[in-house]
C-alpha cells in the first residue's frame, strides 16, 4: 500500500474544504444553546441546554480533522459526561434540601412490566461487556460500562449496600493506579512499552467501565422500587 | 458510493435543526421533550464525526450519549417526584 | 549600595527622632493642644535641623551624611511631637532653611 | 435515470434520518417521539453501514434498543408521577 | 440609581450563567466575521476520509503502516526526539486483533481500539499526560457524584 | 520574542512525549506557591464558625463533619496539584485540561456542604463551567487548526493572525468561566460563606493563579510585537 | 573626626565586601531594601492618617503612629482562637511576609519581570482571603467573602500589565525603565492606565479607603480581626512593605528611573493624594466598590488601547 494512503504529508483537501462550514456549524450550535440558556428560567432546563453547548465544542474540535483532533475529542467527551453527572447530582441534592420534609420520601413504584426488560438485558449486556473488553481503553470502558449500567437498570433485585458501592469504587481506584504505572513505564523504560500499553489500556477500561456501572447502581435505586 | 459531503451536510442540518428544536421547539417547556430533542443534534454530531472518520471517537460518543441521557432522565424524574418548581 | 545605606540611616534617624520627640513632648505638655504660642526650644531645634538637612554644603567640616542624619533626627523630633504641637515650628524652620537654600543656590 | 441514482444507501439513510428528526420535533407526545427516535437511529445506522464501518454500526445497533428502553422507562415513570399528582390535586380540590 | 441596580443584579448567582452565556454568545458572533484560516501542515495528519476503506484495507481507517513489534509506523509527532519508541504502538496488533483482521475487512475501528494502534499511540505515548488528566477529571466527577449520591440523594429515609 | 521576555530567566524543560513542561522564574514561583499552599492545606484542620443564636443566649457552632472533611481535603489536594501543574505546562491542550480539572474539583469542594444557598451557587458555577468547555476546548482547537501546533514553545515563534486573536479570546473566556473571575465572581463568592476555610482557599488560589498564567499564555499566543 | 574616620573605615569594609563577595552583597542588599521598605511604608501610612486627620480638622496621631503600633504588637501576648484552622492560621502570616519580601527582592533589588510582581499580588489576595476565613470569626469570614468578591479588582491589574507590555514590548523592569529613558515617562503616554493603577492603589490603601472592602471598618478590622500579638505584628509589617512596593511599582513603571530622593518625594505625594481621596469619599458597598473598579478598568482599558493604536 502506498505511503500516501497511510499517512499523507498534508491534510487532505476535502477536510480543508469542510473546515469553514464545520466551524460555522459549531459556532451556530453554541450560539443557539447559549441564547436558549440566557432566556430560560429553569435550572433543570439550563442543565439540558448545556449539553447542546458542549456538542458545539465537539464540532469545533472534530473540524481539525487529524488524528490529534480525534485524540482531543475523547477528553472533551469525558469532561462533558463527568460534569453533567456531578452537576445533576448537586442539583438534586439542592432541591432535596430545599424541599426538606414536605416531600414524599418513598418514590412511586413502577407498575408496568415490559417484556423487553426481562429478556433483552442479560443478552445485550453480555455482548456489550465482551465487546468492551475487546476494545479496552476509554471506548471499551464506555461501552462495557453502558452494558453494566443497562443490566443493573433493568434487573429486578434492589437495595444497594453501600459496602458494595465502595468495593467497586475501590477496585476502579486500583485500576487507576495500574494505569498510572503503565504510563510511567512508557516514559521510564520505553523498551517495556508492550506491557505498559496493556496496563494502560486495561486499567482505564476497568476504571471507566466500573465507574459507569456505578451510575446504574444509582439509577436502580430510582426505577425499581417495587420489586422488594 | 458513500458521499462524505452528503453525510456531512446531513449532520450539519440535523445539528442545527436539533439545537433550534431543543431551544425553542414545540413543547420544550416539558424537560423530557427537551431531552429527547437533544438526541437529534447528538446524532448530527455522530454523522459529522463519521465524515471525518473519527470512528473511535464516534464509538465512545454513542456510548456516552446513552449515559448522559440516562443521567438527565434520572434528574428529571427525581425533580418531578420532588415536585420541584425550580 | 552606599547610598542606600545612608538612606536607611536617615530613615532610622527619622524614626528614632520622632519617638524621642514624642516622648519628650508628652513629658513637657501634659494637656492636649490648646495653646497657639510657639515653643522656642522646638523652634530652635527645627531651624537647626532643617538647616543641617538642606544646607549641609555650608558646613564642609562634617561629612554630608552625618549632617543630614543629624538634621533629619532634629526635624523628626519636632515633627514627631504630640499631636498639634510642633507644626508652626516645623513650618518656620523649613521656611528659614528654604530661604537660605534658595539664596545659596541662586547666589552661587 | 437520474432519479434512481438517488436511491443508494447514503441518500436513503439521510432521508430517513431527516424524516426521523422532523418527526421527533413535530410530534407532541413523548411516546411518539420515541418511535420517531427509532427511525432516526435506523437512518444513522444505515449511514454508518454506508461508510462500511460495520463494527461501529454494530455497536450503534446495540445501543439503539438500550436508549429506547431507558427513554421508555423514564417516560412511563414520569407519566405515572404526573397522573398521581393530578389526582392529588383533584382530591385536594374536592376538599377545598 | 440604575447603575447600582445593574451592579446588584450581577451579584445574584442565578443570573450569572445568563450573563456569561450572553457575553460568550457575542464573542461567538464575532467568529462569523473573523477570517478563518486553516493550516494544512498539521500534526498527525490522516488520509482522506474513506480512502483506506475504499482500498479494502482491513485496518481502515487507522492503518498507519509499520510491522508489529519490528518496525514503527509513520507518525508525525511534534517532538520525535522526546519519544524514542514512537510509532511502535501504532504498528502493534494483539493476537485477537490479528485474527479479526484476517477474517473481515470492516472491523478496523475495533482492532485499533484494542490495545495498540494509533489512538493509543497518541493517548498513552506522545500525549500520555493529557490522558492522565482526562481520566482524573472523570474520576473526580465520579467521586463527587457518588459522594453526593451516597450521602444525600440516596439516603433519604434516614434523615 | 521568546519566553524569557515574559517570565524572566528560562530555566529548562521537562519533556513528557509531545507535552513539554517548561520552567521560567515566573512559572517556578507560581508552581512553588501552589505546592506550598497545597502542603499546608493537607495538614491543617478546618475552622469552626460560632454564631450567636437569635432570641436565646445559646450559641451554635458550625463544624465540618468528619467524612465531609475527608472528601473535601482530598479534592483540595487534587485541586492544588492541578493548579501547580497548570502553572508549568507548556502545552495548550494540557493547560485546558488542567483548568477543567480545577473547575470540576472546585464544584466538588463545595458540593459536600449542606447549605441550600451554597449548593445553589455551586450548581450555577457548575453550569458556567460546563458552558465554558465550549470556548476552552474550542479556542485550543482553533489555535491548533490555524497554526498546526499546540505547544507553547512552538507557538511563540508563529506570527499572530486575526483568527488566533479570536481563538485566544475564546480561550480567555473559557478560563474565566471555569475559574469564575470577574464579572462572574458572584457565584463563587457565595460559596465562601460556608465553613471549611483551608479548602475554600484553594478554590480562590487556583482561580487567581490560573488567571495570571492565562495572561502569560495569551501574550505568548498573541505577541503584540510580532516575532 | 573619630566618628568620620570610623565610618570611613566601615565604608571601606563594606565596599570591600561588595567587590569580594557577590552573594554577601545580595543578601545585604535584600536586608537593606526590606528594612527601608518597612520603615518608609509605615511612615507613609502615618502620613496618610495625618493628612486625613488634617482634612477632617483633627490634630491626628503622630506620624510614626503606625510603626509604633506595629512594634507594640510584638510585645503583646499572642493568643489563638479556639475556632481557628490551626497550622494555617499561623502559616498565613508567614506566607504574607514571605511574598512581600520576595516582592522586594524582585522589585528594587533585582529588577526582575513585572509579571512576577503581579503574581505576588494575586497571592496577596489569597492570603487576605484566608487570613479572614481561617480564624472562624464572622468578621473575618465576611472579609474573606469580600476578598473573593474583590478578585474583580485584579482586572485593572492585569490590564495595566498588558497595556504596559503592549506599549513597551517588555515585561522586564529594566527594559521598561530603559524604554522610558528613551521615549519619556509612561505616565504621559498612558494616563488612563496610570489612573487604573491609582484606583488599585486606593483599593489597597489601609485607612478608610472607599474601595478597600476587605479592611472596611464596618467589619471591624476585616481579615485581621482575629490575629493578635506577634501574628498581627507580622501582618502589619507586611502591609507596610506592600504599600511601599505598590508605590514603588507605580513610580517605576510610570515614571522610569528615579533617585531614592525622588522616589521618596513621589511616594509622599501619592500617599497624600490617597489620604485626600480617602478622607473625602464615603466607603462604598462591596458590590458597588467592585463594579466601580471594573467600570474604571473598562474605561481605562478601552481608552488606553485606543490611545495606543490611534494616536
Amino acid at each position: 500500500m502506498a505511503a500516501s494512503v497511510l499517512v499523507p504529508t498534508v491534510v487532505s483537501p476535502e477536510v480543508v474544504s469542510l473546515y469553514i462550514p464545520a466551524i460555522f456549524t459549531g459556532l451556530l450550535v453554541g450560539l443557539i444553546g447559549l441564547l436558549a440558556i440566557s432566556y430560560q428560567k429553569n435550572d433543570l432546563h439550563a442543565l439540558i441546554l448545556t449539553d447542546i453547548v458542549s456538542l458545539g465544542m465537539l464540532i469545533l474540535v472534530a473540524a481539525v480533522g487529524t488524528d490529534l483532533a480525534e485524540a482531543l475529542i475523547l477528553p472533551g467527551l469525558v469532561v462533558e459526561l463527568a460534569e453533567i453527572l456531578a452537576i445533576s447530582e448537586i442539583l438534586m441534592s439542592r432541591e432535596m434540601r430545599k424541599m426538606d420534609k414536605t416531600v414524599e420520601l418513598i418514590p412511586l413504584p413502577l407498575s408496568f412490566n415490559m417484556e423487553i426488560l426481562d429478556t433483552a438485558p442479560t443478552f445485550l449486556a453480555i455482548i456489550l461487556i465482551i465487546y468492551g473488553a475487546f476494545l479496552s481503553g476509554f471506548t471499551g470502558g464506555a461501552i462495557a460500562g453502558g452494558g453494566i449500567l443497562f443490566y443493573v437498570l433493568s434487573k429486578m433485585t434492589r437495595g444497594v449496600p453501600s459496602n458494595t458501592w465502595e468495593g467497586v469504587a475501590g477496585a476502579s481506584g486500583i485500576a487507576w493506579c495500574l494505569w498510572i504505572v503503565g504510563f510511567l513505564i512508557f516514559f521510564v523504560a520505553p523498551s517495556y512499552w508492550l506491557l505498559a500499553l496493556f496496563l494502560a489500556a486495561f486499567g482505564i477500561f476497568i476504571k471507566v467501565a466500573f465507574k459507569v456501572g456505578l451510575i446504574g447502581v444509582i439509577g436502580r435505586e430510582e426505577f425499581k422500587k417495587d420489586k422488594e | 458510493m458513500f458521499d462524505i459531503y452528503v453525510c456531512f451536510y446531513t449532520g450539519v442540518l440535523l445539528v442545527i435543526l436539533g439545537s433550534i428544536a431543543t431551544a425553542i421547539g414545540p413543547g420544550v417547556k416539558d424537560p423530557i421533550v427537551r431531552t429527547l430533542n437533544t438526541e437529534i443534534p447528538s446524532v448530527g454530531i455522530s454523522l459529522i464525526l463519521l465524515t471525518y472518520n473519527h470512528t473511535i471517537a464516534l464509538l465512545t460518543f454513542i456510548a456516552a450519549t446513552v449515559i448522559i441521557m440516562m443521567i438527565l432522565l434520572r434528574a428529571i424524574v427525581r425533580m418531578e417526584e420532588l415536585g420541584a418548581e425550580l | 549600595m552606599d547610598n542606600q545605606i545612608f538612606y536607611l540611616i536617615y530613615v532610622l534617624a527619622f524614626v528614632i527622632g520622632s519617638i524621642i520627640g514624642l516622648v519628650l513632648s508628652y513629658k513637657k505638655y501634659t494637656e492636649p493642644f490648646i495653646r497657639k504660642n510657639i515653643d522656642i526650644t522646638a523652634l530652635a531645634i527645627a531651624i537647626i535641623g532643617w538647616l543641617l538637612a538642606l544646607n549641609f554644603a555650608l558646613i564642609p567640616v562634617i561629612p554630608y551624611y552625618i549632617s543630614i542624619t543629624m538634621g533629619v533626627f532634629l526635624i523628626a523630633m519636632v515633627i514627631g511631637m504630640r499631636p498639634g504641637y510642633g507644626r508652626y515650628e516645623t513650618v518656620i524652620g523649613f521656611a528659614v532653611a528654604g530661604i537660605i537654600w534658595i539664596l545659596r543656590t541662586v547666589l552661587s | 435515470m437520474a432519479l434512481l441514482e438517488f436511491i443508494n444507501i447514503t441518500y436513503v439513510s439521510a432521508a430517513v434520518v431527516i424524516i426521523g428528526s422532523v418527526g421527533i420535533i413535530a410530534l407532541p407526545k413523548p411516546i411518539d417521539k420515541v418511535i420517531m427516535f427509532g427511525l432516526l437511529q435506523g437512518g444513522f445506522i444505515g449511514m454508518i453501514a454506508a461508510a462500511r464501518y460495520l463494527d461501529v454500526a454494530m455497536a450503534a445497533a446495540i445501543f439503539d434498543p438500550i436508549s429506547t428502553v431507558i427513554l421508555l422507562i423514564g417516560i412511563t415513570k414520569l407519566d405515572e408521577i404526573r397522573k398521581k399528582k393530578q389526582k392529588q390535586a383533584q382530591e385536594e380540590g374536592f376538599l377545598v | 440609581m440604575k447603575l447600582g441596580r445593574i451592579w446588584n443584579s450581577l451579584a445574584t448567582p442565578k443570573n450569572i450563567p445568563k450573563v456569561f452565556s450572553i457575553i460568550l454568545g457575542l464573542v461567538l458572533l464575532a467568529g462569523f466575521i473573523v477570517p478563518l484560516t486553516y493550516n494544512d501542515h498539521q500534526l498527525y495528519p490522516r488520509p482522506t476520509p474513506q480512502l483506506q476503506i475504499s482500498e479494502k484495507d482491513p485496518l481502515a481507517p487507522y492503518n498507519r503502516g509499520g510491522i508489529p513489534l519490528e518496525e514503527p509506523g509513520i507518525v508525525k509527532a511534534q517532538y520525535p526526539q522526546f519519544a524514542p519508541s514512537e510509532g511502535m504502538v501504532t504498528g502493534y496488533l494483539s493476537p485477537i486483533a490479528i485474527g479479526v483482521s484476517n477474517t473481515t475487512l470492516y472491523f478496523g475501528t475495533s482492532i485499533y481500539s484494542s490495545p495498540g494502534g494509533l489512538i493509543d499511540e497518541i493517548l498513552y505515548y506522545s500525549r500520555g499526560f493529557d490522558t492522565i488528566l482526562e481520566s482524573s477529571i472523570l474520576m473526580m466527577a465520579f467521586v463527587i457524584a457518588s459522594w453526593v449520591a451516597l450521602h444525600f440523594t440516596m439516603r433519604r429515609r434516614e434523615e | 520574542m521568546d519566553l524569557a521576555t515574559l517570565g524572566g530567566q528560562f530555566l529548562g524543560t521537562i519533556p513528557l512525549g509531545d507535552i513539554v513542561l517548561y520552567l521560567t522564574t515566573f512559572n517556578l514561583f507560581m508552581f512553588g506557591a501552589a505546592l506550598v499552599f497545597t502542603a499546608i492545606i493537607a495538614m491543617s484542620r478546618t475552622e469552626s464558625q460560632v454564631e450567636a443564636e437569635f432570641g436565646t443566649l445559646n450559641e451554635r457552632e458550625k463544624k465540618v463533619s468528619k467524612d465531609e472533611f475527608k472528601i473535601r481535603r482530598f479534592l483540595s489536594i487534587v485541586c492544588g496539584l492541578a493548579t501547580a501543574g497548570a502553572m508549568i505546562t507548556g502545552d495548550l491542550f494540557n493547560f485546558t485540561l488542567f483548568v477543567c480539572l480545577i473547575g470540576i474539583v472546585n464544584i466538588g469542594i463545595v458540593a459536600a456542604v449542606k447549605e441550600v444557598d451554597v449548593l445553589d451557587s455551586a450548581f450555577q458555577y457548575g453550569i458556567i463551567a460546563m458552558i465554558a468547555t465550549l470556548p476552552l476546548f474550542g479556542g485550543a482547537a482553533s489555535i491548533l487548526a490555524t497554526t498546526g501546533t499546540i505547544s507553547l514553545l512552538e507557538l511563540v515563534n508563529i506570527p499572530t493572525s486575526a483568527f488566533m486573536l479570536f481563538s485566544s479570546i475564546l480561550l480567555f473566556i473559557g478560563v474565566a468561566g471555569e475559574s469564575g473571575v470577574a464579572p462572574f465572581f458572584a457565584t463563587k463568592a457565595e460559596m465562601f460563606r460556608t465553613a471549611g476555610s483551608p479548602f475554600l482557599v484553594i478554590i480562590h488560589l487556583s482561580s487567581l493563579l490560573v488567571i495570571v498564567r492565562t495572561i502569560e499564555i495569551l501574550l505568548i499566543i498573541n505577541k503584540p510585537f510580532g516575532v | 573626626m573619630v566618628i568620620e574616620f570610623r565610618i570611613k573605615k566601615c565604608r571601606h569594609i563594606i565596599t570591600l565586601n561588595l567587590i569580594g563577595e557577590k552573594k554577601m552583597n545580595l543578601m545585604a542588599d535584600i536586608l537593606l531594601n526590606v528594612t527601608v521598605a518597612f520603615l518608609v511604608g509605615s511612615i507613609l501610612f502615618g502620613l496618610q492618617r495625618k493628612v486625613m486627620a488634617r482634612i477632617q480638622m483633627r490634630p491626628g496621631p503622630p506620624i510614626i503612629q503606625h510603626m509604633l503600633h506595629t512594634l507594640k504588637f510584638f510585645i503583646k501576648e499572642t493568643v489563638f482562637p479556639r475556632t481557628a484552622a490551626m497550622p494555617f492560621y499561623v502559616a498565613i502570616t508567614v506566607i504574607l511576609c514571605a511574598i512581600w519580601v520576595a516582592a522586594v527582592i524582585i522589585g528594587p533589588v533585582t529588577h526582575g519581570p513585572l509579571l512576577l510582581l503581579f503574581a505576588i499580588f494575586a497571592i496577596h489576595k489569597i492570603v487576605e482571603h484566608n487570613a479572614g476565613s481561617s480564624s472562624g470569626s464572622p468578621y473575618g469570614k465576611l472579609s474573606c467573602v469580600r476578598a473573593v468578591f474583590s478578585a474583580a479588582a485584579e482586572l485593572p491589574l492585569f490590564a495595566v500589565l498588558i497595556i504596559v507590555f503592549i506599549q513597551t514590548g517588555t515585561m522586564d523592569l529594566n527594559g521598561i525603565i530603559a524604554y522610558q529613558a528613551e521615549h519619556g515617562a509612561l505616565l504621559f503616554t498612558l494616563p488612563l492606565t496610570a489612573m487604573m493603577f491609582i484606583a488599585l492603589i486606593i483599593s489597597k490603601s489601609y485607612y478608610y479607603s472607599p474601595l478597600n472592602i476587605t479592611l472596611a471598618r464596618d467589619i471591624v478590622s476585616g481579615f485581621e480581626t482575629e490575629h493578635f500579638g506577634t501574628l498581627r505584628g507580622f501582618i502589619m509589617i507586611s502591609e507596610a512593605i506592600t504599600w511601599y512596593m505598590l508605590l514603588w511599582i507605580f513610580l517605576t513603571v510610570f515614571l522610569g528611573a528615579l533617585t531614592p530622593i525622588e522616589y521618596l518625594i513621589g511616594m509622599v505625594i501619592l500617599t497624600a493624594i490617597v489620604g485626600l481621596i480617602n478622607a473625602v469619599t464615603p466607603i462604598l458597598n462591596p458590590n458597588h466598590s467592585i463594579m466601580t473598579e471594573v467600570t474604571l478598568a473598562f474605561i481605562g482599558i478601552v481608552g488606553s488601547l485606543l490611545m495606543i493604536f490611534f494616536l
